[in-house]
């Protein structure tokens, strides 16, 4: 075993066990906190894929805003079930059922794939320096023979749920 | 080396935890908070698919770009739809917002 | 690249294992003679009335929502900086409209009076 | 083998490697010791430097308030904050009752670790670095989100009212305030075209803040107020808040928190002159690599400098005006520049136009901009109070008490 294969079982092993924590946790505020953990497993995962762009970005908009975000929501709303009540609905022994089918279902049809196994290629030279490949990044965001347009409807879906959030949370007299 | 194959299960693993937050938490924020571990697993799909089947193109990149907009939307207004309807209702549980059912 | 994040996380290991050592150093150092009144939630002298985690109002969840917009605008835009100097006139106007766009909510925030401090 | 006063660094790194594998040590360990090595030293050396700032902060603002500060101990009271130390590590941690234990212990390591985090991507001088981070301008701002949750958790732990109350204030203001802050770092990496913080310093033949004053500007506020001192210290406002978030830490724990807003204010000082002023560039830097981490000392006082004056000439704002000001003055500003900056660089760049044109162009557009929006803001300003006319009678001893004569007096 490599050492970054030891890094990557141990990063994988303990965002699993954050993310049970964060569907089982009682305490909806500790859930959060766990969130934030397993995210920055996955913030680890992407350094381990070779992209800090992502990485960064990770940790930038999901612990430093999403995170927060769900942490301010969940101050908002508490005083309700936080502690006495049960964590889970009636259904839960089905949707602990569902999951396992799916992940079992996912990984069995992943296994009969020719690709599974597949080794990582060497980046190729020219986009090998993490700063170019942002550059080609940006210049493909705005390139209109590129994703321009996935670009602007991007934006247009943020203000969209600027406006609708600003309209459905904000304090009507 | 890391095989494909380790990120692969890794994701589907992730998914089937949120999924399983999605279906079974009662609280509505902790439902969102299933969401966002999906949407997580999706990434890590994604970018991995990227650096290893198409490290020459940006397709997967773009793609992690945009399920990122997509999940702060999300998150956005769904929290925001919870604090409305928390004000309302007294209530953060999925189950008890019954106003559909009249 | 993996030995930039090699460095990056003993870095951060360090950086966490240092205050926490200090502590831990300080806890070791440091009397400990706790009372019910001394480890009371503190209260201006008073007793303690209610109960502490008390709950807030939504304007903090507006502002933090207006800041997730522009942080992963921001996401965006940072590639598109990353390039400038190879992007054509066309190519940054369109970076600007994105840009434009997202203003364009600024704005409606402002009139709405989501900005206002209540 | 590098020579020492062309490349420090280097210089040790090798002298380190062949000591190591001399004795016997496979090259992979050795590379991981150094890097090890290297981690540890770069924190350790910022927390030992907060010993130096806090005297030299309390100096300054004691001489600013026409106080000596500190000047028993040693040379100038040189030696004042050993003594603090000395009584901070020694007094007692109270843990109050009810406080979620994980978050509350939590807060202030990794209020402190979110700053020294910055110092792992900062270029002290040419060839030393802690790592040459291609997206190091972004890590930057990566890690003052750990720096927010550290405030969450203090706030939320701490089974305190006034703590959470001044948890979510700081929050909400670091949010705020961090809107325009990444907005202006999108400037100097426009302008450089890249986000990696060495190339950034590198690419700055002018400083950007002939280029950007009013991104600076705004750069610069904004660090203050995430460093979270007067006059944007809302975080901690004892007149209204108690302490902020950490009215329930005692002992170290809530040393640990003063130690990271000193690191702070010092590490975002140096954050602005490695986009604004130039980093540690200067006459024969790039020769002598230790010559440059002078020139960033001295310039990072500078502007730390500056900090202070603020902190010692300004009161403190009310929260509403703070955050009217990042919402309604400092971001559309902001996006104005980012705009104008774009358009005008990109056309005077085409156009032909060598550096020095580029220089003057955008600063005089910057002076315009800046002009016209504080045109804006006197018309949009509040008109000052107006005064009361009439004296009001002081309270005399000699007048005879009678109820109409008082209200006579009350109501001119």
């Amino acid at each position: 075993m490599t050492p970054l294969q030891i890094v990557f079982l141990i990063v994988t092993v303990a965002t699993l066990i954050s993310a049970v924590m964060v569907v089982s946790a009682r305490r909806m505020l500790h859930a959060a906190l766990w969130l934030i953990l397993s995210l920055l497993g996955i913030a680890v995962l992407f350094v381990t894929l070779e992209t800090s762009f992502f990485a960064i970005v990770q940790v930038m908009v999901y612990v430093g805003a999403i995170a927060i975000l769900i942490v301010f929501a969940v101050m908002l709303t508490r005083r309700d079930i936080q502690d006495r009540d049960k964590v889970t609905n009636r259904g839960a022994w089905a949707a602990a059922l569902a999951a396992l089918g799916v992940a079992g279902g996912l990984v069995g049809a992943l296994t009969g794939w020719q690709a599974f196994a597949s080794i990582r290629p060497e980046l190729a030279a020219d986009s090998a320096a993490e700063g170019t490949r942002i550059a080609q990044l940006g210049m493909a965001l705005v390139s209109p023979d590129a994703y321009a347009i996935p670009f602007e409807v991007a934006s247009v879906l943020l203000i969209g749920a600027l406006i609708g959030a600003i309209y459905v949370a904000g304090e009507r007299k | 080396m890391i095989p494909l194959s380790w990120y692969l299960i890794f994701a589907a693993l992730l998914f089937a935890v949120g999924l399983y937050g999605v279906m079974a938490r009662r609280n509505s924020v902790g439902i969102l908070m299933g969401i966002e571990l999906m949407l997580n697993a999706v990434n890590v799909n994604l970018i991995a698919f990227w650096r290893y089947l198409y490290p020459d193109r940006l397709d997967g990149q773009v793609f992690v770009a945009v399920v990122l907009v997509a999940a702060a939307a999300e998150a956005v207004v769904g929290l925001a739809l919870i604090i409305s309807a928390y004000r309302r209702h007294k209530t953060v549980v999925a189950d008890e917002m019954t106003l559909l059912k009249g | 690249m993996l030995d930039h994040w090699l460095y990056i996380g003993l870095f951060f290991f360090v950086a966490m294992l240092l205050p926490g050592a200090a502590i831990f150093i300080a806890s070791i150092l440091a009397p400990k003679k706790p009372n019910p009144i001394k480890s009371s939630p503190y209260e201006c002298g008073i007793e303690t009335v209610g109960e502490s985690r008390i709950q807030f109002k939504a304007q903090y969840y507006i502002y933090a929502l207006v800041f997730l917009i522009f942080e992963v605008e921001a996401v965006f835009l940072f590639p598109w900086a990353a390039a400038y100097n190879q992007l054509t006139l066309f190519m940054v106007v369109e970076g600007l409209i994105f840009v434009l766009i997202l203003v364009g909510g600024l704005l409606y925030a402002w009139k709405k009076g989501a900005l206002e401090w209540r | 083998m590098p020579n020492f006063w062309s490349d420090p660094v280097g210089f040790l790194i090798q002298w380190l490697t062949n000591l190591l594998t001399g004795l016997g040590l496979s090259p992979e360990l050795v590379k991981f010791l150094l890097a090890f090595l290297g981690a540890a030293l770069l924190p350790l050396m910022a927390m030992l430097f907060v010993v130096f700032l806090i005297w030299y902060e309390r100096k300054l603002y004691a001489r600013m308030q026409d106080r000596f500060g500190p000047n028993r101990l040693g040379p100038w009271g040189i030696f004042q904050t050993f003594a603090d130390m000395g009584k901070i590590f020694t007094k007692e941690i109270i843990t109050p009752a009810g406080v979620d234990l994980i978050p509350f212990n939590l807060a202030p390591i990794l209020a402190v670790g979110a700053v020294l985090l910055v110092w792992a991507v900062m270029p002290l001088a040419p060839r030393i670095v802690g790592v040459d981070l291609s997206v190091g301008l972004i890590f930057v701002i990566a890690a003052g989100g750990f720096g927010e949750l550290a405030i969450m958790l203090a706030g939320w732990g701490s089974n305190n009212k006034y703590a959470l109350l001044g948890g979510f204030r700081a929050v909400a203001l670091l949010l705020s305030y961090e809107v325009p802050m990444v907005i202006a770092m999108l400037i100097p990496a426009m302008l450089a075209g890249s986000l990696n913080l060495v190339e950034i310093v590198a690419s700055q033949d002018v400083p950007y803040l002939l280029l950007a004053p009013v991104a600076a500007l705004i750069f610069f506020i904004t660090q203050v107020a995430e460093s979270g001192r007067a006059p944007f210290d809302l975080v901690e406002a004892e007149s209204e808040l108690v302490a902020g978030y950490n009215t329930e830490y005692s002992g170290l724990k809530f040393g640990m928190f003063y130690v990271a807003e000193f690191l702070h204010a010092f590490t975002s000082s140096m954050l602005f002159v490695t986009l604004f002023l130039g980093g540690y560039r200067g006459p024969f830097a790039n020769e002598f690599p230790l010559l440059g981490l002078v020139y960033l000392m001295v310039k990072t006082f500078i502007v730390y400098f500056v900090t202070i004056l603020f902190r010692g000439a300004l009161p403190r704002f009310r929260i509403d005006q703070m955050l009217d000001l990042n919402w309604k003055v400092l971001t559309p500003l902001i996006l104005a520049m980012v705009f104008v900056t774009a358009l005008v660089d990109k056309i005077v760049v085409q156009a032909g136009g060598p550096l020095l044109v580029r220089t003057i162009v955008l600063f005089v557009v910057n002076m315009l901009i800046f002009w016209f929006s504080s045109k804006l803001l006197q018309r949009n300003v509040r008109p000052p109070r107006r005064k009361v006319s009439v004296q009001r009678p002081l309270a005399t001893a000699n007048v005879t008490p009678s109820a109409s004569q008082g209200q006579d007096n009350l109501s001119a």
